[in-house]
């Protein structure tokens, strides 16, 4: 880093399904801009929601869905005019690698054969409710009421399936990444739920404004969109 | 009968005695910290001594290679710290080690002799020095064993109180005939309660007496 | 409130009561053992008793899960055997509280068998009382005030463990779903009224639990735990 | 596994000897106090001490934060006096620890201070030894082990402690990250190699620190918690 | 002039009592359970009598309404069950009341006389009933207190101990000149020890005698 000036330090909560993508951003982006030094807070967007609104000390929120940027929004924390959404998401069922089930779109899940089914929470965890929107659209959401599993977050989800303790899961596609356990059966239709995007913004009480306004800028630039596509987000 | 051969490293010097007890009634007699409880405790069971041979009759309590534990050896032990069970009353310190109900009535005379049936339901810390001694009296005498050991029995009694247990002590051993063996520092106790003085000193014995 | 499912409540009741039971059988039983025996590797296996303790819930989670899951050493094995299935049932949820309160239960019980006075202990043996006889009417009610102790922590912290539970039993609604659970999915999505309404019911749950313990503990064993002064 | 950040290492060192420190002193003292004075109320503010055990981490932290928080009664007053901000920051760390290990300081304290021979007190002030002297040279060597059992608990607990601490001081990478936030982070992105890593050091932390614990007691304090027989 | 009256409230009776002890030896004499320890632990406020006023000379220890912690009333006792520490040893147990270094000399003779010297590293689970004895004499002797309260100092101590204890004891209090009470169930001891002896009996003082 520069030896004369310290370089600014700009806080960003970022939910935790951006962390690898985040890491690889940050590295680029620290050795063009010396000034700067990005540090991250990371946890599920609510509870990142929720630490702004009791006034952690933070410049930027990168969350996975816009309803818990909405929620902080409302209350006036965020910059609302810096506001972009830099990255979307698809929903993708997966099953064991070992599984040798034959489905390969979402329509064929039958849920009578089905043990057990994991997904996201739906009230508090973005990718439950997504989830929830999609089996609700095919019309699987109440024949699979006792079937399903609920996660705390993808990650979980994930690692049932992953440990082969349940027979489906669905994740978004970026968390398949990460895992060679799995296999990706089908990619859910965007029209089937709300869209999955990852809302930006600059909260009000941050003091490096112009120097948080550069980094998101950076973060939707097509260098910086590369990078997110690489880990799997569109 | 029950015969004693210990040899034991203490801290200041080294406890060796061998002596014999038949059915009669042994006082060990010495100075503070000559070995008498150690001897005690040996016979008991709760410590081990460095090598010897201690057997009742038959049973081979402690030897070389074998070692009897405490529960079967059916010995009845008045601790000189009594070790009543702070948790328990009077009541159940006393039943505690009694296996049938039929000896109820010697049990009562015992009670009666000692004084302590007003105490039955106290707890230990609710009674008085002396009392908590005539308890753990009565709590060696209520088990039947087949070797009595009392160390210390009557230290804290008055005279009265003293000279009656003294008499409920022989009258017990006439009834039961087994070995008796009583530590006690008062001279007049020992030749009214022993038919053997066993002198101790720094863990050997300097004299044997016979009343 | 009105329709709320009350599931949570005795599901909790249900978990936090018979791994209570089962932590405190199991912890007073190795405590007393390991009290009185020295053998090689002693502390290691007690290191190993806190090691739940150590590790973050969600990690104690994933190693049961590994542990005990279909593919799972044990899980595959009990299900071949016995047909039973662990992950996403309640008994998951036991297995989960046992392995996390266990810690504490034997922490607590080894100082208290640790302090006992064996004299005590040896005077019953010259009256014939066996190891059995002893342990239960001497070394047990004069340990008592740390055994409660122990009773009392793994009794909160097995109603409360949530971490390791998510992770074996899963969060299934109706099924496996204790209170904790229930606190905190009403907290991650906003429903402050629900997630109040609940840590209220598992404040009161665990107060009344507590407090009739050591009443319970005070009417019947105020004996046991007697001022020793005069 | 070259280029690790040491940083949680040092961290969670720091975090649970400070805290272990805090929750020793404050629970010992508290246990102390509570066991000598009954008043009206005492079983319910023990209760509440009981807290932060039933509920589930994640709420504690919660809560934390509301008090903590800025805008919080206690935040805004540390910053207001102090210019101190708790939230973010490794104090996060150390308040989240605190509170959820005081529990298991103070029930195990109060077993011990419960089961003294109160004599033994009365002895020491026949000597003219003032209250303090009597605490710390009669009561709290008879009360060691079970002091020595609250401690252990105490510390695992704070080293191993998550939910909580992950509300209240976040997860920041190089400044608040945790041996448990690296491996729930670890975990959550996959890296097994990197989770284990981390398990492998806590877990040797962990247990290195009981042992020496247990050891210095048995060569300081032998006789403190000596055979009673003879 | 120490100056006692007391009202209590014990299980079987009511201990009342009332005498006063000059800067001499009183003797507590009276039968198991008779409330002679449930005097000096009023006297030291160990526990509360239900009325009657206990003072030292100016010192007020206790009445109606004024209550003098334990610490300050500088009694210097010895319990009926030693209540050593456990986990001090016999050298500690000896020194904790001991505020000024130099009366090393004094104590250094007591030591002598009661012949505890070996001791002195040793636990008090590590040495003899009677060995516990003096030890706690000795802590009792050593705090150098206004008021000596001895309960059966000497009952676990073999004869020739014994008397050298007891010639102790005089030569201490020929050295202080403070009250001593001392409790005993020994007719020929308390004759040797006190200048006056209370003979109590259930609670109330039935005899007083001076030697
Ligand atoms: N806390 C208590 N409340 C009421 N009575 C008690 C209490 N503690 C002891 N007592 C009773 O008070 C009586 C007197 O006891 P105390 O210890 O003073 O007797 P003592 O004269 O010292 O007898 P000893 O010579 O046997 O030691 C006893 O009968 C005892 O049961
Ligand atoms: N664990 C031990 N190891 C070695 N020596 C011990 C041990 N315990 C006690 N001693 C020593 O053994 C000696 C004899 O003790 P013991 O209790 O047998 O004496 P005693 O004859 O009963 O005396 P008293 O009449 O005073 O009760 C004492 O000097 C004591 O210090
Ligand atoms: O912000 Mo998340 O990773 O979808 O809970
Ligand atoms: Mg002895
Ligand atoms: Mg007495």
């Amino acid at each position: 880093s520069n030896e004369r000036d310290k370089p600014v330090e700009i806080m960003i909560s970022a939910a935790v399904s951006l962390t690898d993508a985040l890491n690889e951003v940050k590295e680029n982006y620290e050795t063009t801009n010396q000034n700067v030094q990005l540090t991250f807070n990371l946890g599920s967007s609510g509870k990142l929601a929720n630490q702004i609104d009791r006034g952690a000390p933070v410049d930027m929120f990168l969350s996975a869905s816009s309803k818990d940027m909405d929620t902080i929004a409302a209350k006036g924390l965020i910059d609302e005019s810096t506001k972009v959404e830099f990255a979307s998401n698809s929903l993708v069922l997966i099953t064991h690698r070992d599984n040798s089930t034959t489905i390969n779109s979402f329509e064929q899940i039958q849920p009578e054969k089905i043990a057990h089914f994991s997904i996201g929470e739906p009230n508090s965890v973005p990718v439950g409710r997504y989830t929830k929107q999609v089996f609700e659209r095919l019309g699987i959401w109440d024949p699979l009421q006792s079937k399903l599993v609920m996660g705390s977050d993808a990650r979980q989800v994930l690692t049932y399936v992953e440990m082969g303790n349940v027979d489906f899961g669905v994740v978004y596609s970026s968390d398949t990444v990460i895992t060679d356990k799995v296999k990706v059966l089908a990619e859910a239709d965007d029209e089937w739920h709300e869209s999955i995007t990852y809302p930006g913004a600059i909260i009000n009480d941050s003091l490096h404004k112009k120097e948080a306004q550069a980094f998101l800028d950076y973060l939707t630039s097509e260098e910086g969109k590369a990078v997110l596509k690489k880990y799997g987000f569109k | 009968m029950l015969d004693v051969q210990i040899k034991k490293q203490l801290f200041h010097y080294d406890l060796e005695v061998d002596f014999s007890v038949g059915n009669e009634k042994v006082i060990l007699f010495g100075p503070s910290g000559s070995g008498k409880t150690t001897i005690l405790d040996s016979i008991a069971g709760l410590n081990k001594p460095d090598s010897g041979k201690i057997c009742l009759g038959n049973n081979l309590f402690f030897d070389q290679k074998q070692w009897m534990p405490t529960r079967v050896r059916n010995v009845g032990y008045l601790f000189q710290d009594y070790a009543l069970f702070p948790h328990m009353t009077v009541e159940k310190n006393i039943y505690y080690g009694i296996r049938k109900k039929e000896q109820n009535s010697a049990i009562e005379k015992i009670l009666d002799v000692l004084r302590i049936h007003h105490l039955w339901t106290k707890f230990p810390h609710q009674i008085s020095g002396g009392e908590k001694q005539r308890v753990a009296l009565a709590r060696a005498l209520a088990t039947e064993p087949s070797v009595l050991l009392l160390d210390e029995p009557l230290s804290a009694l008055d005279k009265q109180t003293r000279t009656e247990c003294q008499d409920e002590i022989l009258r017990i051993h006439e009834f039961w005939k087994i070995p008796f063996i009583i530590v006690t520092h008062d001279m007049d106790e020992a030749e009214k309660l022993g038919n053997k003085i066993i002198f101790l000193e720094e863990g050997k014995i300097i004299k044997t007496t016979t009343v | 409130m009105n329709g709320v499912d009350y599931t949570p409540l005795l599901l909790s009741m249900k978990v936090a009561a018979i791994s209570t039971s089962i932590v405190f059988l199991t912890g007073v039983y190795f405590a007393h053992l390991f009290t009185r025996k020295s053998f090689f590797g002693k502390s290691i296996i007690e290191s190993f008793f806190m090691l739940p303790l150590v590790l973050p819930p969600t990690v104690v989670g994933f190693a049961l899960l590994v542990l005990f899951g279909k593919k799972g050493w044990i899980g595959s094995w009990l299900l071949e055997w016995f047909d039973l299935q662990v992950v996403f049932t309640w008994i998951g949820a036991v297995i989960a509280s046992i392995v996390v309160s266990f810690p504490l239960m034997y922490q607590s019980a080894s100082a208290a068998f640790s302090s006992l006075d064996s004299r005590l202990e040896n005077a019953a043996r010259t009256m014939g009382a066996s190891e059995w006889r002893v342990f239960w009417t001497v070394a047990f009610p004069l340990a008592w005030p740390g055994l409660l102790a122990g009773l009392v922590l793994s009794f909160a912290r097995g109603l409360g463990e949530f971490g390791a539970t998510l992770m074996l039993a899963g969060f299934i609604p109706g099924k496996t779903d204790t209170i904790p659970m229930a606190i905190y999915f009403a907290v991650e999505s906003g429903q402050m009224e629900q997630a109040t309404f609940w840590v209220v019911i598992i404040v009161a749950l665990g107060f009344s639990t507590i407090m009739w313990l050591n009443w319970w503990s005070k009417r019947n064993m105020r004996r046991f735990s007697a001022d020793k002064s005069r």
